[in-house]
């Protein structure tokens, strides 16, 4: 599983390192978006991939990594989600700004070469 | 530290908090709430700082447990020499850049009241927090907020830089969670100091994969350092920026700087086993780089606020080789260098708009967006233009004066701090001897002396420029609001100039606590367990 | 599937089949999507799964859950009540969307809009 | 609060809604659950949503079993059309103009759940000037079968329900 | 009075009344000239104190602690050299003072003047009675930066301005070197001190960095003193006022080089290097400037040369090697300070009185002004050495220096005496030309000011210094004698050669050589006046070598043209290099790390893969690689593809047991949707253009170059996670987390209670973060201006009201309200049902998968979906929804709930919980996480809302600003009134 | 016996459910219009539903049941959005 996992996680990066690096503001919203998920996944990953062990404990039980999946990174990817959230429609909204008051969707706010 | 000392540490990121929570409520109607609320605020953490320093200043390293969990488990936030350091610096900054805004900017869009409170608590947190992710959150808070500061007032500049500038930080905020995940994955922990006591005995085959986490961690960190090559966006957004934001901004690359230093000291000391001094090299490498290139920018324009972007990028480089040198007196002196520029870049950052206002190209200070729409002007453009201050006398001595105090700081010329804190790099990293000196020893004397004298050219060009050449340019109209924090500014400038000694006393236990840090591990990974509590 | 070790076997069967069931709907439905031609016939295709096809399963989880606990697991009845008052927005909206467009392109594979006779009558407009 | 009350249906739909979602009939669920309705109703009413009355329960649920058979029928034919191209060879599909005499809003709502939770047929459009709607019908036999199916099988009787 | 108070007062008192005369009123110039004159006196009075103790042999010294941890103190410290040093820096300071109280126009702002002048005149009395090297370069510097202030005074002249900026930068340069060398020298004498240092002679010439500190502290101390080939700055300095120049280009400034290597002689001289670069620098300078001054036409140029000339005959001497000559050096310093300040000032009062200073148009002037004529006749007589005046004796010194070193020399300086003689004549050729230009011949013509005599208290400090030139040079021994002595004494100890202060020492080769230079000199003159007369500015054979020219375009070059090319070259402005920068530089550090341990095997077992998992990862890496494929012409399908990939994490998050992750993800998802695509309608169409782009090669270069760091970036990053992934170590703080969660965090659902409890405080931090975002978003949105082309309604509107309007009569309802009925039926039926989900994930979050946070997201959509189907006007005028108020409340419900713990003593974010027994409900638990996730919850669905509904009120704003097709005005109106009539 | 006919039956109508995704993301990639890649997302997200019920029964835990009823609830509105933009060329007027 953990092979599938990383190549899923690669893949995304790729994917999302390549739009990061075009030139249009909207492709690179994407690129970040797929960029966040690989990290999220990678945060999600660290504490190792388990099936059907939500840590979720029987009321009034002390759970054990034994039976749960670890759920640091859970709460870790939470967070990292939210924020990710927060600063994509940030950038969103700036690049709609930067669009009107530079008349172009490059990210340099002027096409090339000119 | 018992009672509601206790709490002291945790002052800095509540005062703001609440400050900030309670302006939203407020909203840009009641403004005038808003601005007493962020001076009793900004005032107050001046206050908190100065005491926690005083606090500080001993052995004894003060943790905060949060939520009353043992120290391993929950959050902690640490207060020793170094956090209080980079507490009063950003609280005088704070202080000065809120004053400053008050004679207009604040009235520049919409929500600044708030958005500055929590810039001052991300701040804060990120200097006090003993804690990787939380560290990471507070980064955010604070790249949140500086996004807002940035964007202040909008206009084409702005935007443009802006959108380097979120998309960049977006990027490293991966990196970072990358590098901190790692961490957990690999040691286990997330405590910062519970890290640096499990470095020895990870496994050699593990070792591998946390030292690339935290070299990717690492990279998050000189991006916001803007270590050459990876901050060429600095100057770019701090120029457009307002002045007030420009201000607070100038100490944001220096929390990169403050994250290299706690963490890097922490986790690649002496006591870190095969990982001791991992990546010191590249570090002193690129400082050196980074103060060539922010100087040869420095030379290259004639934008003053470009001209002290630029500078912050030679401040940035000269931290980063001064630390990557890897000598406690060295870093005694790195955090002198620290203090003094951070006042002086931020003083330089307000200056620059009083003195561009004489010129004429204040013009387009406030940037205002022509109504595309047609729908006519929002309501708080309407008193934007209204002019500020009026006439005071010699404004244009003073302005002249202060434009040469920053001109002195900057680079490093006597008789200001910015002298004395090169000679404290510089001093203990030539040291004595009766052999020749390392190549890298002087590739750093040289880096200083030499963007010393860039910045001496350069800052004599545009001062010429600003303050002799121009023909009998009509004096600023500067309100007392104005100078006055760069008067403070300037003026602690003075006072780190005249008590030196002190000053550096401080710094060098600083630096002597931060490459031996028995205190921090022990005081966090050895504090009190929690006592039982809770229901039933 | 330890948990299932334990189910009565005429439970298992039915389970089975209306997995089976639900999911094979809902695989037709996609394949749908693939071959039929137009998109005025694709529309229909994925109403397979969200009818019939998630129906299936959402049983085959009742019985399941049911069985297993001993006691009634009824809150899959939800799903089945959402699917069908938000399905219905999604696809008129999706469809209305596709006639518009096709019809401002001129498309002659949809119905051109009814005009008002009132409106016909009246010369230069 | 007669707000709140003016909709007892959703009210008690609500309630079910959440007696089923914490799969509790406890007192404090249900007492919780009645609160929370009431204030859903409130939400919906602040929408200002016109009234709906439905009568003949009865009538539901024999709408209601209609619809489930016809469900599965309609399933049965579009899975047989799409998984054999050969037959589908003759088959015509197209839009239908239907006619209709239901204004209720929530009639029309039922109609278009109906149609489209019957595989085979979508709701497209409609046209209040001329209280018409378009159906777009993947099997076409016979455009004349459909407005009467449509007529007599379901908006006479969700006028019933609903008028 | 105690050492360190005087020395303190003398230091201290002049940057005191700098700061004093800084304060006065623009006018006050007789008040400033009297503080100034006072101050420079009194400093006077305090040398004069100090030399009873100084003549003895003694040194007055004080220490005060600065730095005292880095070697740094503040240490003064006045011996004989010292003492004779500030005498001069206040002596010819009181005297210049009151020439300019004279000299000065009431015009100008003279307090500003004397200010600097003060301050100057503290930080030279600081460079000389520095016991601290380091203090040394501190005063030095701040000699630069006041002289640059007093060179610009009248900085409305771009020549005043062109002459500070070189000033500065040249000496400033200098002093940064000054400064490293020092820091060199520290090194290797393990002290800043002066003492320390004059005492380990030995050790620093042996030092293998000896060379490197000479090099550099010699770079200060020639640029300072003007020396070859850093001398082109002092002519420039000269559109200072005069009183500036007589004081710092004779007296002071130019004198502090002087001073720091006669101060360091006793350790830095005696090698090869010192005699090759400080005999050589002195030799070129005083040959040079010698010949230079003959050929310039303005009187202050020609003193200006002079004076480069004379200090580059100190610098020789000093660079000789020998003690005597360190004497005559001394000596000629002071000599030279007399005449050339006297000189200065008559060539001031000329100015002042005649308006010009252009040797060729003055003439005659003896007669106008008779006293001034003899004085400057005197001074500059003294200048050319003529025997009986101060000058003759020094040099008559330097003549015997230059004889008897030559043999010890290197081969360059071996001309030596000839260099000397010629010098010497060329000397008393300018001398002439100063004197028999300005003076002497037919009455001027033309001049812009008829002359006369100055007031005589303008002509008093000539008269002082000339008195002095002439007493020294008759009687030398009797006047300069004891303060020479005393002087050298105190640099060389006791080792003092005899020499003697004589007038006549017998027919001797320096009286032979002084007769030579004098006649050869006339002569020269004689042969050059005509030359001289009408000839244009600047010296034959090497006028084209202009120094200043070639300073500033070496400046230009270096700190403008060079750098820019070089920042260009190494930075960079645009966004993609600095990405593709950061990420190579991740993978680079990550890889370099890996290389340098090596990677093992990871010490957990990977499970097997399950088949169905990778085939939905199949899907999501097409969803994702097609994503990257259509991001720049298929938007709308980047996006859905982007729907996509986050349903696959979803269900991966649902596969690894993480059901609340799943659940935020996917409300997440929804949420980025919309707004996406609310910001989709103010993108520009983009359409395929052919040849958009540049050649097709290099696009392609930079794609492959692209997909080979997005390849490695994605080949890394799978390689470092699967290292992560089969990595586990042996305590993992989650084992705590999973023990406590329940027993002392009252929750089953670990994560959330992770969230709001055990590391309650991220999420605290994240509200805020969400928060801001909102808020800028918010403030961003304020001032938004579309792009022209997305002002009007978008076209498939446009299309629809046209083909509604064609088909409809005016006035007749609207076709918005009609197609929308049954969808506004359904999703407002939604809306309660949404809520109630809402509050359902909210309350159960601490035991169940949900919480705060994805609860408020399905609020948020609930209203958004309100706002998307009813439209903005519909939907506001129905929910008074106040975003802000949430966002606030949010955050004082989630910090409020932290600081309650205060009020219970504990620290910050003290969870409390408990179960509660209610009658009919029973037992339920209150905890205060709880509290705190309702904040959380409050805190999203407002800024979710401002967010959204801020990017949706410009769809408004614009709908408003367009005009509608003109056929159907009423149209949308009428809709919206349908729409809103239905209730 | 009934674990094994249960865990085949499941794997099964996970293969089914996986391979409609990918018939849905085909169509996504395909187009040809963009009311084709809507209709595809909108099948992805009740296929992913279906699925993601069918991995409760596989595990046997209910946790999952909320991912599904979420997806079913407000899947929709991201692809009623999508239809609104395409109709209309903004989601909110
Ligand atoms: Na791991
Ligand atoms: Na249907």
């Amino acid at each position: 599983m953990e092979l599938v996992v990383s190549i899923g996680i690669g893949v995304l990066v790729g994917s999302g390192v390549w739009l990061l690096l075009r030139p249009r503001t909207f492709q690179v919203v994407i690129g970040l978006c797929l960029l966040s998920y690989a990290v999220n996944l990678f945060i999600f990953s660290t504490g190792g991939l388990r099936s059907g062990a939500a840590a979720i404990l029987a009321p009034g039980e002390a759970g054990s990594l034994a039976q749960y999946a670890d759920p640091v990174p859970q709460a870790l990817v939470l967070t990292a989600i939210v924020i990710g959230f927060a600063t994509t429609a940030l950038l969103l909204v700036l690049l709609l700004a930067a669009r009107g008051l530079t008349g172009t969707d490059h990210v340099d706010g002027r096409e090339r070469g000119r | 530290m018992t009672g509601w000392m206790n709490h002291l540490v945790m002052a800095p990121i509540v005062v703001p908090m609440l400050a900030g929570s309670l302006m939203i409520l407020a909203g840009d109607r009641w403004r005038g709430l808003a601005v007493a609320l962020g001076l009793v605020s900004t005032l107050a953490l001046v206050v908190l700082a100065v005491t926690m320093l005083a606090v500080a200043d001993e052995p004894v390293v003060r943790i905060y447990r949060l939520g009353d969990w043992p120290t391993l488990f929950g959050i902690v936030l640490v207060l020793d020499r170094l956090s209080a350091l980079m507490l009063v610096l950003a609280a005088v900054l704070g202080l000065s850049a809120f004053v400053f805004s008050l004679a207009r900017w604040h009235r520049a869009g919409a929500h600044f009241h708030p958005l500055f409170q929590f810039q001052l608590m991300g701040l804060n947190g990120a200097f006090l927090t003993g804690d990787l992710f939380n560290l990471f959150v507070f980064f955010e808070v604070m790249l949140a907020a500086s996004y807002g500061m940035a964007l202040h007032g909008s206009g084409t500049a702005r935007v443009r830089a802006g959108l380097h500038y979120i998309v960049i930080n977006l990027l490293a905020s991966l990196l970072f969670l990358i590098g901190v995940s790692a961490v957990y994955g690999i040691a286990g922990t997330l405590n910062i100091a519970d890290l640096a006591m499990r470095m020895r005995d990870i496994a050699a085959g593990d070792r591998a994969v946390l030292e690339a986490g935290l070299a990717v961690l690492g990279i998050a960190f000189l991006v916001k350092a803007a270590m050459w090559p990876l901050g060429f966006w600095l100057p770019g957004t701090y120029s457009a920026a307002s002045a007030p934001a420009a201000a607070i901004l100038s100490i944001l690359s220096k929390v990169g700087v403050y994250a290299i230093l706690r963490v890097w000291l922490l986790l690649f000391g002496a006591e870190a086993g095969a990982s001791a001094g991992f990546g010191g090299g590249w570090l002193l490498v690129g400082g050196l780089l980074t103060i060539a290139f922010g100087s040869v920018a420095v030379l290259a324009t004639q934008n003053l606020s470009r001209l002290a972007g630029a500078s912050v990028l030679v401040s940035s480089g000269t931290l980063l080789a001064a630390i990557g040198a890897g000598q406690v007196s060295v870093t005694g002196g790195a955090l002198f260098y620290l203090a003094s520029s951070v006042l002086a870049i931020g003083a330089f950052f307000l200056l620059i708009e009083l003195v561009e206002r004489g010129r004429e190209v204040g013009a387009d200070v406030l940037a205002v967006t022509r109504e595309a729409f047609g729908a006519g002007a929002e309501e708080d453009e309407a008193d934007a233009h209204e002019e500020v201050g009026v006439a005071i006398p010699g404004t244009v001595a003073i302005l002249g004066s202060a434009f040469m105090a920053c001109a002195v700081l900057l680079a490093g010329l006597p008789p200001l701090s910015g002298f004395l804190a090169k000679f404290a790099i510089l001093a203990p990293l030539l040291g004595h001897g009766d052999a020749g000196l390392p190549a890298a020893n002087w590739a750093l004397l040289a880096a200083l002396v030499l963007s010393g004298l860039a910045t001496v050219i350069a800052l004599l060009r545009a001062g010429i420029e600003v303050f002799w050449a121009s023909p009998a340019a009509k004096a600023p109209r500067v309100g007392l609001v104005e100078i006055a924090p760069v008067g403070l500014l300037l003026a602690l400038c003075v006072a780190l100039t005249v008590g030196a000694g002190p000053v550096m006393g401080y710094m060098q236990a600083t630096a002597q606590s931060l490459h031996a840090p028995q205190d921090y591990l022990g005081a966090v990974t050895g504090a009190p367990a929690r006592a039982p509590r809770g229901g039933e | 599937m330890t948990h299932a070790a334990d189910l009565p076997l005429w439970a298992a069967v039915l389970v089975s089949l209306l997995l089976l069931v639900g999911s094979g709907l809902a695989l037709i439905g996609s394949i749908g999507l693939l071959r039929l031609r137009s998109f005025y016939d694709r529309i229909h295709a994925p109403t397979l799964g969200t009818t019939l096809g998630i129906g299936c399963v959402l049983l085959a989880s009742m019985a399941f859950f049911s069985v297993l606990q001993t006691r009634f697991v009824l809150h899959e009845i939800l799903i089945a009540v959402f699917m069908v008052i938000t399905t219905p927005v999604t696809l008129m909206l999706l469809a209305r969307a596709a006639l518009y467009r096709d019809r401002s392109e001129g498309s002659t594979e949809v119905p051109t809009l009814p005009v008002d006779a009132a409106q016909n009558e009246r010369p230069g407009v | 609060m007669r707000r709140w009350l003016r909709y007892p249906l959703l009210t008690l739909a609500l309630l079910g809604l959440w007696l089923l979602l914490n799969e509790s009939v406890s007192p404090g669920a249900f007492l919780l659950g009645g609160m929370l309705a009431l204030g859903g109703a409130g939400a919906f009413a602040a929408l200002t949503p016109p009234r709906p009355r439905v009568r003949r329960l009865a009538a539901v649920l024999r709408l209601l079993r209609d619809v489930l058979v016809e469900v599965v029928r309609s399933n049965n034919a579009v899975a047989r059309i799409i998984l054999q191209p050969g037959r589908a060879q003759g088959r015509r599909s197209g839009f239908v103009l239907i006619p209709l005499d239901m204004k209720n809003p929530y009639g029309l709502a039922a109609l278009t759940c109906i149609l489209t939770a019957t595989p085979g047929t979508v709701w497209v459009d409609y046209d209040a000037a001329r209280s018409t709607f378009l159906l777009h019908v993947l099997d076409l036999i016979d455009e004349e079968a459909w407005v009467r199916i449509v007529k007599d099988k379901w908006e006479r009787r969700l006028m019933e329900i609903f008028e | 009075m105690a050492d360190a108070t005087l020395l303190l007062i003398l230091v201290g008192l002049p940057f005191a009344g700098a700061a004093v005369a800084g304060l006065m009123p623009t006018g006050a110039r007789n008040a400033a000239s009297i503080l100034a004159g006072a101050v420079a006196l009194a400093g006077l009075g305090l040398v004069g104190a100090a030399y009873p103790v100084v003549s003895e042999g003694g040194v007055l010294r004080a220490e005060f602690a600065w730095m005292p941890t880095l070697g740094l103190n503040l240490v003064l410290r006045m011996d004989g050299f010292a003492l004779i040093f500030a005498g001069m820096v206040t002596g010819i300071g009181a005297l210049v003072v009151l020439y300019a109280r004279y000299y000065m126009s009431s015009d100008d702002p003279v307090p500003r003047f004397f200010s600097f002048l003060l301050a100057f005149m503290g930080a030279m009395t600081g460079v000389v009675v520095s016991g601290n090297l380091i203090q040394l370069v501190f005063f030095w510097e701040l000699t630069s930066l006041f002289s640059f202030l007093l060179i610009g005074y009248w900085h409305h002249t771009a020549a005043a301005r062109d002459g500070a900026r070189m000033a500065l930068t040249i000496t400033g340069a200098g002093g940064l070197a000054l400064f490293a060398g020092v820091l060199v020298l520290g090194h290797i004498v393990g002290s800043y001190d002066l003492d320390a240092v004059l005492a380990a002679g030995d050790r620093i010439r042996e030092h293998p960095l000896y060379l490197s500190a000479l090099i550099l502290i010699l770079l200060g101390a020639l640029t300072k003193s003007a020396q070859f080939p850093f001398h082109f700055w002092l002519p420039h300095a000269m559109s200072a006022p005069t009183p500036v120049s007589a004081y710092l280009h004779s007296a002071t400034l130019v004198k502090a080089g002087v001073f720091l290597m006669a101060r360091l002689w006793p350790v830095l001289s005696g090698t090869d290097a010192w005699i090759l670069i400080v005999g050589t620098a002195g030799l070129i300078t005083l040959v040079i400037g010698a010949f230079i001054a003959i050929f310039q036409n303005d009187l202050k140029g020609l003193l200006a040369y002079s004076t480069i000339s004379h200090l580059g005959l100190i610098t020789l001497l000093l660079g000789l090697n020998s003690k005597l000559a360190l004497v005559a050096a001394v000596f000629h310093t002071l000599n030279h300070a007399a005449f050339k300040a006297s000189l200065f000032m008559a060539a001031g009062i000329i100015d002042h009185e005649t308006g010009t200073r252009d040797i060729r148009r003055l003439s005659g002037l003896n007669r106008s002004m008779p006293f001034t004529s003899r004085l400057a006749l005197v001074a500059a007589a003294a200048m050319a050495g003529v025997p009986l005046l101060n000058g003759f004796l020094s040099k008559e010194m330097f003549f015997a220096e230059a004889l008897s070193a030559e043999a010890a020399l290197p081969g360059v300086l071996n001309i030596l005496p000839l260099a000397a003689m010629l010098a010497s004549a060329f000397a008393v050729t300018y001398s002439l030309r100063f004197i028999h230009g300005a003076f002497f011949g037919p009455d001027p013509v033309d001049l812009p000011r008829q002359p006369h005599e100055p007031v005589a208290w303008m002509r008093f400090p000539v008269e002082i210094l000339v008195l002095g030139c002439i007493m020294v040079g008759v009687l030398p021994a009797a006047t300069i004698g004891p303060f020479l002595d005393v002087a050298v004494r105190s640099v060389l100890g006791d080792d003092v050669p005899y020499y003697s202060l004589a007038v006549w020492h017998g027919f001797n080769r320096p009286l032979v050589m002084s007769f030579v230079a004098l006649a050869g000199g006339v002569l020269l003159y004689l042969l050059l006046q005509r030359r001289l007369q009408s000839g244009e500015d600047g010296p034959p054979l090497i006028r084209r070598i202009d120094g200043r020219r070639i300073f500033e375009r070496t400046m230009v070059f270096l700190s403008w043209r060079l750098a820019r090319r070089v920042e260009g070259l190494t930075g960079t402005r645009r966004l993609q290099p600095q990405l593709r920068l950061i990420v190579g530089a991740a993978i680079l550090a990550a890889v370099a790390a890996v290389w340098l341990r090596g990677l093992g095997p990871g010490n957990l077992k990977p499970s097997p893969v399950d088949p169905v998992l990778a085939l939905i990862w199949m899907v999501g890496a097409a969803c994702a690689l097609g994503a990257a494929w259509q991001a720049k012409f298929h938007r709308l399908a980047a996006l859905i593809l982007l729907g996509g990939v986050g349903l696959v994490v979803c269900i991966t998050f649902v596969w690894f047991s993480a059901p609340d992750l799943a659940l935020t993800q996917l409300t997440v998802e929804v949420v980025t949707t919309v707004l996406l695509l609310l910001g989709l309608r103010w993108l520009p169409k983009r359409l395929q253009v052919a040849d958009e782009r540049g050649p097709e090669v290099l696009t392609r270069t930079r794609r492959i170059r692209d997909l080979t760091l997005a390849v490695a970036a994605g080949g890394g990053m799978a390689l470092f996670a699967y290292a992560v992934m089969t990595r586990t170590p042996p305590e993992l703080l989650a084992q705590d987390f999973l023990r406590r969660a329940y027993t002392e965090g009252g929750g089953t659902n670990v994560v959330n209670v992770i969230l709001v409890d055990f590391r309650g405080f991220d999420t605290l931090g994240e509200i805020f973060v969400v928060a801001t975002v909102a808020l800028v978003t918010y403030a961003l949105l304020r001032r938004f201006r579309p792009a022209p082309d997305s002002v009007e309604l978008p076209e498939p509107q446009r299309d629809q009201l046209e083909a509604d309007a064609a088909r409809m009569r005016d006035g007749e309802a609207g076709r918005l309200a009609d197609w929308l009925i049954v969808p506004f039926t359904l999703t407002r039926l939604i809306f309660p049902v949404m809520l109630t989900v809402a509050v359902f994930l909210l309350l159960r979050g601490h035991d169940l998968p949900g919480g705060g946070f994805s609860a408020g997201m399905v609020v948020a959509i609930a209203i958004i979906l309100q706002y998307m189907i009813g439209g903005t006007d519909w939907t506001e005028r129905r929910l008074r929804l106040l975003p802000q108020l949430w966002v606030g409340v949010g955050l004082l419900l989630a910090t409020g709930t932290g600081l309650a713990a205060w009020f219970f003593g504990r620290p910050f974010l003290t969870t409390y919980f408990a179960y509660a027994e209610l009658p009919v409900i029973g037992r339920i638990p209150t905890a205060s996480a709880l509290l705190f996730d309702i904040g959380v919850f409050a805190l999203v669905v407002g800024a979710t809302l401002l967010m959204l509904v801020a990017l949706a009120h410009q769809s408004v704003r614009g709908h408003r600003a367009t005009p509608r097709p003109p056929a159907a005005p009423a149209t949308r109106e009428a809709a919206r009134a349908a729409a809103a009539g239905e209730d | 016996m009934s674990a094994t006919l249960l865990s085949w039956s499941v794997l099964v109508a996970q293969f089914f459910l996986v391979a409609a995704m990918g018939c849905a993301v085909f169509r996504v990639l395909r187009g040809p219009r963009a009311q084709d890649r809507v209709l595809a997302l909108d099948t992805l997200y009740v296929n992913a539903a279906i699925l993601v019920l069918v991995f409760g029964i596989r595990t046997g835990v209910t946790h999952y049941f909320e991912v599904a009823l979420l997806i079913t609830l407000f899947g929709f509105v991201a692809t009623a959005a999508l239809s609104k933009f395409l109709m209309r060329g903004e989601v909110i007027e």
